[in-house]
């Protein structure tokens, strides 16, 4: 039975998902994002959308307030290392439970209602945690500017083990291994790929089963002897807890919390990375997080004389109009180049970037097999 | 013995008096049909059953136990299973999945946080299901998406997955609605191998051929009250059942 | 007292621009079922709108003046706006007028821009996921930020009442206060009645009218109207784009007391999808009575007296009654059960 | 159209080796292992990295400071006119590069969230190997940029940010800032304010809620209740409140003369507009008029509030309508290029950019520690702000502040300010000790 050779897919898939991450700074290279520091925002935020698709994939419940878990986590982490150690295992172990505290309190509340009015709750909990973080909790958040290490730091762990930095304002190290640059990234990735195999192992269990049928009928499994509520709530503690890694790894590579990443367009832009790719899948959230990711980064890096240099293989003229258009669209114009995106893998491919990686897939395979094949439907889904 | 009892049942919809002093037993390992004229209150007593409307006075007592207070999937934990007018399934799942979501809940309760275990894994859970699919034939189709199945398979499903707990009692909401007749007649032998495993069922139901193949007793429900109770060769003859349906249905 | 009125004069005035929002979202999510995040942009459009007609009229003769130079040595430029050339103290009248004229332009444009994007995009996502539309509706609000951005730039852009309508109006002379106690920008009243009016006329088209009348049975129930035989997706495109004109007006109307810049409607998205849901889905009298309240609850919580209690609650307000509320009324202020649960 | 009006071909030539590191594989290129200091340029070119805002409410005053770094590269590589180096009192730098490389450069959008400035500094470090972080709109980006470029090793110049922080409680060694601080803007402002309303004032703060508002309300505070002013009451108001009708009505009742908006950008546009519009511009409280006053001012933003901006004061670092022969010559190349006047965050940031490239002409080196000590107290004249000298206590450039006020009877949309008074170095200065902080030491990095 199909369900029985899953195993030996999801191992040879759970394989290559970590070769691929630990071969990133190779693979990436050549589309300019082999740098420690997007590499890393791909590792944090795949984290962050994997968890996202625990809640949103499975159960379907749409969340508009998750990176108040991330936010949560991140000011946890850097007051373990402002009180505890330098160390980054402390810091992301209590920026999961914090993360994960913090879920379970606005979670119990949103969960009582369903759909938009879930929604709703969800993103004024976030929204009231950014305001209060921006201004009146600046004491714990030190507000606009962000929370930052200090040299005079207790840090009681680092002292009572004798650590001691001198005059340097000390840095989050992996005993004795820096947390930035390229082991900070490594140590991500490794956080990735566990995530990653939880993440398999609860869409593989009766419990993510339980998940998948709080989105299909929840009717159906209150008559069936189900309570919906808390495997809701279960799976909305577990995706706050990713959250909460997520941004307790944002502080271990970069030791500063800010209230932005509170907002509800942080919220929104994980949503957005879900959808992207392809909420529901296993591999589509880290896909979709990449590729928000990657155009934030690397094409708002464009300027015109790059453009120029792109196209200089075009004579002049047309150099200038290729450059005229191009540059309505990177740059400065970043963001229009997101919008058209998003509009257009939504019309044209409802299921995410893996539904467009499942089609090619699928034709590939249809060729090869019976060289009759490529009728898949590419059609934008019209509803009527 | 009645396994579960109706006592002086009321609900009052505003100005509607839907359930009128409601009185009823079902006995252990019967098959008890409740019929009657639309808006009778058929749907609105099924619903007093399965928590999904409180009555306004009255008890319904399932096993020795109240159902009244609590709420669906406990009433359900307690051994009672209902099939709904419409389908209720789980539509983007497989039917063997539909099927496996109840003998888990049969198995482990309302909630258990079983994150780490494979579905792939429990092979008497799917061996379980596989047989209850096998059983109202839907066994070939074990991994289509349940969407797609037709109506009648639809309902085929929903009846697995009732079945599928081995419940004490099954409620069943006019289960051979808009079927074709072969496919009545198959539903009735199957509900048949069910009331012969000693499943107590309550059925709701519009056709007559159906009632009269399966009832071992059948209620009459008008205007909310009960108007008469007794075995399926009486009830033909009955006056007051007469005069309810006004010759309105094919008795 | 008087501190009191004023800031329910002010809770009005915000409370009508967010009613004015809300209502074209609400009636959208009613009939066609569609979660539009581009609704923040159609307010930002009209209130470009305004911007545009003045920049139109105030289109701009330019001579040289060689006699003066600019810092950098040009010549400087002489700008006398043509419509004031043409035709004399009426142009310069005209151009005085820029945001009430701007109304005539705002409601054919908004109505054909609701129109296309009616028929262009959103009624291919009548049936899809929720989160579908949402993704669609802010990419369209992107594209049309970004289109705007690239047209009028980053900056507010100020845009002035009427001369008329400029200064003060001493309310409370009338209601029995002192003089000079109770005075409130004229604009601001013109605003809120404005407001007030639109919301009528929507309520009336949609209660008196056959057209409204076929419109409110579809909110009800869609598919049974469809089976009566009456084309509702015609009428439901034209729903959408009186929604955009709603919106429009609102945006375009509210230039002078918030000088609209590209990334306006992002604002306004969040804020009117709050109201919205706090008034019910779908629920029309909801989202009035919701954009309202929040608008002077919001005044209220941001006096001294009340943030030298509660510090911060001007900040949370809006979204602490949001959950208030949605606990103790799971549908919203006038919600239907059934509505955008799934 | 607020598109860069850019020569194309110049560019081409400024920023071609960018172009290159785009496509060679980073992990050999990104960082010179091998060097003394992080990103050590080991070619012909040396390449800096422009932060700016280039989506979000700060976008356009980004592209005016993208504008500036754009020409001062130019005037470094010897191109155009050489703007401010004709007027500069250090004549270190020849037109010919720095240290015998040409500069090239790298942009990138910080959207003015700390979150992505410093992801786009690190690209640029990490990626593009850039040895200088520069630009920004305001006082968080800075703060949080600041602190990245003194982990990462390399030197950070600062652009338009006004808190006390930045070179006060936050500042590090590595980091370095031209522009103001309402410390200074507070003690400018306070004598004008005396001249021009008298001391017996009454004074209403609206304040926005996050730090550089509270920075900005305590200077302020400080300075005018030393002239004998009271202070009402001072309200916070929330960022990006958008309609601030329900701050501004108590004002009116309050018995309060004189109003403070302690906002900057679109909040400044906006409670300015409001508060004309409450007639709070035109009202008559104890028998005198009543006044506003806009403690950090900006052109760029002042446009947007338009007509309501007549007769309002505040401070502001550089306008483009000063006299003197630096601001002359900038004003000049700038128009010359874009076809209208520099704003004062352009001014900042194409100082800072002269600046750094004269400093690291003068140190023969790049490395931050050496490029640093050439910048600790050095004294410069002729970039349009009189003698001026970067205080080696704090990295605080110390220099006139200019006092303005918005224009009657403007002549251009640019014309929309009027300086009242040039403000000397000497009062505005203030021990470093004051703010608090510490610079620590110097990172060079790798």
């Amino acid at each position: 039975m199909k369900i029985f050779e899953m195993n030996k897919s999801d191992a040879i898939l759970f394989l290559c998902f970590s070769a691929a991450i630990l071969a990133g700074p190779i693979l990436l290279t050549p589309i300019g994002a082999g740098y420690p520091d997007l590499l890393q925002k791909f590792a944090i935020f795949g984290i962050f959308a994997l968890g996202f698709n625990i809640l949103f994939g499975l159960t379907g419940y749409l969340s508009f307030g998750h990176a108040a878990f991330l936010g949560v986590g991140s000011y946890t982490a850097v007051w373990t290392f402002k009180l505890l150690s330098m160390n980054p295992i402390p810091a992301i172990i209590l920026a999961t439970v914090v993360g994960g505290l913090f879920a379970a309190a606005i979670g119990f509340v949103s969960l009582r209602r369903s759909g938009i009015y879930f929604s709703i709750l969800t993103l004024a909990f976030a929204q009231m945690s950014y305001n209060l973080a921006y201004s009146v909790l600046t004491p714990i958040t030190n507000g606009e500017t962000g929370l930052q290490l200090a040299q005079s730091d207790p840090r009681v762990l680092d002292a009572a083990f004798g650590r001691d930095y001198g005059a340097v304002l000390p840095s989050p190290d992996f005993f004795g291994i820096s947390m930035s640059g390229y082991p900070g990234f490594y140590f991500c990735a490794i956080m990735l790929i566990i995530c990653f195999f939880i993440s398999m192992r609860i869409f593989r269990s009766p419990f993510g089963l339980m998940l998948r049928a709080v989105k299909s009928n929840q009717n159906r499994m209150n008559y069936t002897g189900l309570n919906t509520r808390p495997y809701a709530q279960a799976a909305f503690v577990i995706s706050g807890m990713f959250a909460g890694l997520a941004g307790g790894l944002m502080a271990v590579t970069d030791p500063l919390a800010g209230a932005e990443r509170m907002q509800w367009t942080a919220s929104g832009e994980i949503v957005l990375m879900t959808i992207l790719g392809g909420s529901g899948t296993l591999l589509g959230p880290v896909i979709g997080a990449g590729a928000i990711k990657y155009f934030e980064n690397i094409f708002s890096a464009f300027n015109e004389g790059i453009l120029m240099n792109a196209f200089s293989f075009l004579p002049e003229s047309l150099q200038h109009l290729a450059v005229g258009i191009t540059s309505l669209f990177v740059g400065e114009g970043w963001h229009l180049t997101l919008g058209a995106l998003f509009m257009l893998i939504v019309i044209f491919l409802p299921g995410g970037l893996m539904e467009g990686f499942n089609r090619i897939r699928n034709r590939f395979l249809k060729r090869s097999g019976d060289g009759s094949g490529g009728t898949a439907d590419t059609v934008p889904a019209a509803a009527e | 013995m009645s396994i579960l009892s109706v006592e002086n049942v009321n609900k009052r919809f505003g100005g509607l008096q839907a359930l009128n002093d409601v009185n009823l037993e079902i006995e252990a390992g019967t098959v008890h049909a409740i019929i009657g004229p639309n808006g009778a209150g058929k749907s609105t007593l099924l619903n007093c059953f399965v928590g999904r409307l409180e009555p306004d006075t009255g008890t319904v007592t399932f096993d020795g136990k109240s159902l009244l207070g609590i709420k669906p999937h406990e009433i359900n934990q307690t051994g009672v299973s209902r099939v709904f007018q419409t389908p209720e399934i789980f539509g983007e799942l497989t039917l063997l999945e539909n099927v496996m979501i109840p003998a888990f809940a049969k198995r482990d309760g309302a909630f258990t946080m079983n994150a780490w275990g494979s579905v792939a894994g429990e092979s008497d859970m799917y061996q379980k299901a596989m047989d209850m699919l096998d059983d109202v034939g839907l066994a070939e189709k074990s991994n289509d998406i349940a969407e797609q199945l037709s109506r009648g398979d639809k309902r085929r499903l929903e009846l697995a997955m009732c079945l599928v707990q081995e419940p004490k009692l099954l409620l069943l909401d006019e289960p051979t609605a808009g079927m074709a007749r072969a496919d009545t007649n198959n539903t009735i032998d199957l509900m048949k191998r069910i009331a012969e495993r000693g499943v107590t069922m309550v059925v709701i139901e519009h056709d007559m051929h159906v009632v009269f193949s399966l009832a071992d007793k059948i209620s009459v429900l008008a205007q909310g009250t009960v108007i008469a109770e007794d075995l399926p060769e009486n009830i033909k003859g009955n006056p007051k059942v007469q005069e309810a349906y006004l010759g309105g249905a094919h008795l | 007292m008087d501190a009191i009125l004023l800031q329910i004069l002010n809770g009005l005035d915000k409370g009508g621009a967010y009613a004015l929002i809300a209502l074209g979202l609400t009636v959208i999510f009613g009939t066609l079922g569609v979660v539009n995040f581009a609704h923040g942009a159609l307010f930002m459009l009209g209130a470009f709108c305004a911007v545009a007609v003045k920049a139109f009229l105030g289109f701009e003769k330019v001579t040289l003046d060689p006699e003066n130079l600019t810092a950098w040595g040009t010549a400087s430029e002489i700008r006398q706006p043509y419509i004031e050339s043409w035709f004399g103290e009426f142009g310069t009248t005209l151009l005085n007028y820029s945001v009430p004229v701007s109304i005539l332009i705002t409601i054919p444009v908004m109505l054909l821009i609701g129109i296309v994007m009616e028929r262009g995009l959103i009624r291919y996502f009548y049936k899809r996921p929720h989160a579908e539309q949402i993704l669609v509706t802010f990419g369209l609000a992107i594209v049309a930020q970004e289109i705007v951005k690239s047209a009028f730039g980053a900056n507010p852009i100020p845009q002035p009442a009427p001369d008329a309508a400029r200064g003060m109006i001493d309310f409370g002379v009338a209601i029995g206060f002192e003089a000079g106690n109770v005075v409130y920008p004229a604009w601001r009243l013109i605003y809120f009645l404005f407001s007030t009016a639109i919301i009528a006329a929507v309520f009336a088209f949609l209660q008196f009218t056959t057209f409204g009348m076929v419109v409110r049975a579809g909110m009800v129930d869609r598919e049974t109207v469809g089976l009566l035989g009456i084309d509702i997706d015609r009428r439901f495109t034209i729903v959408f784009g009186m929604a955009a004109v709603v919106a429009g007006l609102a945006g375009a109307m509210y230039t002078p007391i918030l000088s609209p810049d590209y990334h306006m409607g992002m604002d306004f998205l969040v804020l009117s999808f709050v109201v919205v849901v706090v008034g019910g889905m779908g629920s029309l009298g909801g989202a009035v009575a919701a954009g309202f309240m929040l608008g002077i609850l919001q005044s209220f919580a941001s006096m001294n007296e009340v943030k030298n209690i509660l510090p911060g609650i001007d900040q949370i307000i809006i979204y602490l009654i949001a959950v208030i509320i949605l606990l103790v009324r799971p549908r919203g202020l006038m919600g239907r059960k059934g509505q955008m649960e799934h | 159209m607020s598109k860069l009006h850019t020569s194309r071909r110049g560019l081409l030539k400024g920023s071609a080796a960018a172009g290159i590191a785009l496509a060679t594989p980073t992990i050999f290129t990104s960082r010179a292992w091998s060097a003394g200091y992080t990103n050590e340029p080991t070619g012909g070119t040396v390449t800096l990295g422009f932060n700016v805002p280039q989506t979000g409410a700060y976008a356009d005053e980004g592209a005016d400071e993208l504008r500036a770094y754009e020409l001062a590269v130019e005037h470094i590589n010897g191109e155009g006119d050489g703007g401010m180096l004709n007027t500069f009192s250090s004549k270190a730098l020849k037109g010919d590069g720095v240290n015998g490389k040409k500069v090239v450069f790298v942009t990138g959008d910080t959207q003015t969230k700390s979150d992505a400035a410093r992801a786009s500094a690190k690209r640029m470090i990490e990626k593009d190997g850039a040895i200088m972080i520069t630009g920004g709109s305001s006082s968080g980006v800075a703060i949080a940029v600041q602190g990245l470029c003194q982990d990462a090793g390399v030197i950070f110049m600062a652009g338009l940010t006004h808190s006390n922080d930045t070179t006060g409680k936050d500042k590090r060694a590595n980091g370095f800032r031209h522009f103001f601080n309402t410390e200074m803007s507070g003690a400018a402002l306070g004598p004008v304010l005396k001249n021009a309303f008298g001391s017996e004032r009454s004074a209403y703060h609206l304040t926005a809620d996050y730090t550089w508002g509270w920075s900005q309300e305590g200077s302020i505070k400080k300075y005018t209740e030393e002239l004998g002013w009271k202070t009402a009451a001072a309200v916070r108001t929330p960022l990006g409140a958008g309609d601030f009708s329900q701050y501004i009505t108590p004002v009116l009742n309050s018995g309060a003369d004189v109003l403070v908006l302690n906002h900057y950008g679109r909040d400044m546009v906006n409670s300015l507009t409001q508060a004309v519009q409450f007639g709070l511009r035109d009202k008559q409280v104890n028998g005198k008029d009543f006044a506003i006053v806009v403690p950090l001012y900006s052109r760029l933003m002042a446009q947007g509030a338009g007509e309501n901006v007549k007769g309002i004061f505040g401070s502001t670092n550089w306008h483009w309508s000063l006299q003197d022969e630096g601001s002359k010559a900038f004003v000049k190349s700038f128009g010359t290029k874009y076809g209208f006047p520099p704003s004062q965050a352009a001014h900042t940031t194409y100082c800072q950019a002269l600046l750094y490239a004269d400093a690291c002409q003068r140190a023969g080196t790049f490395m931050p520690s050496g490029v640093g000590k050439a910048l600790e107290g050095f004294k410069f004249d002729g970039l349009g702000n009189g003698p001026t000298e970067y205080r080696a206590d704090d990295h605080q450039c110390f220099k006139d502040v200019l006092v303005v006020k918005g224009k009657e009877n403007p002549t251009s949309k640019f014309d929309v300010l009027e300086v009242v008074e040039v403000t000397p170095r000497a009062q505005v200065e203030y021990p470093a000790s004051l703010l608090g902080g510490e610079l620590g030491p110097y990172n060079d990095g790798a």
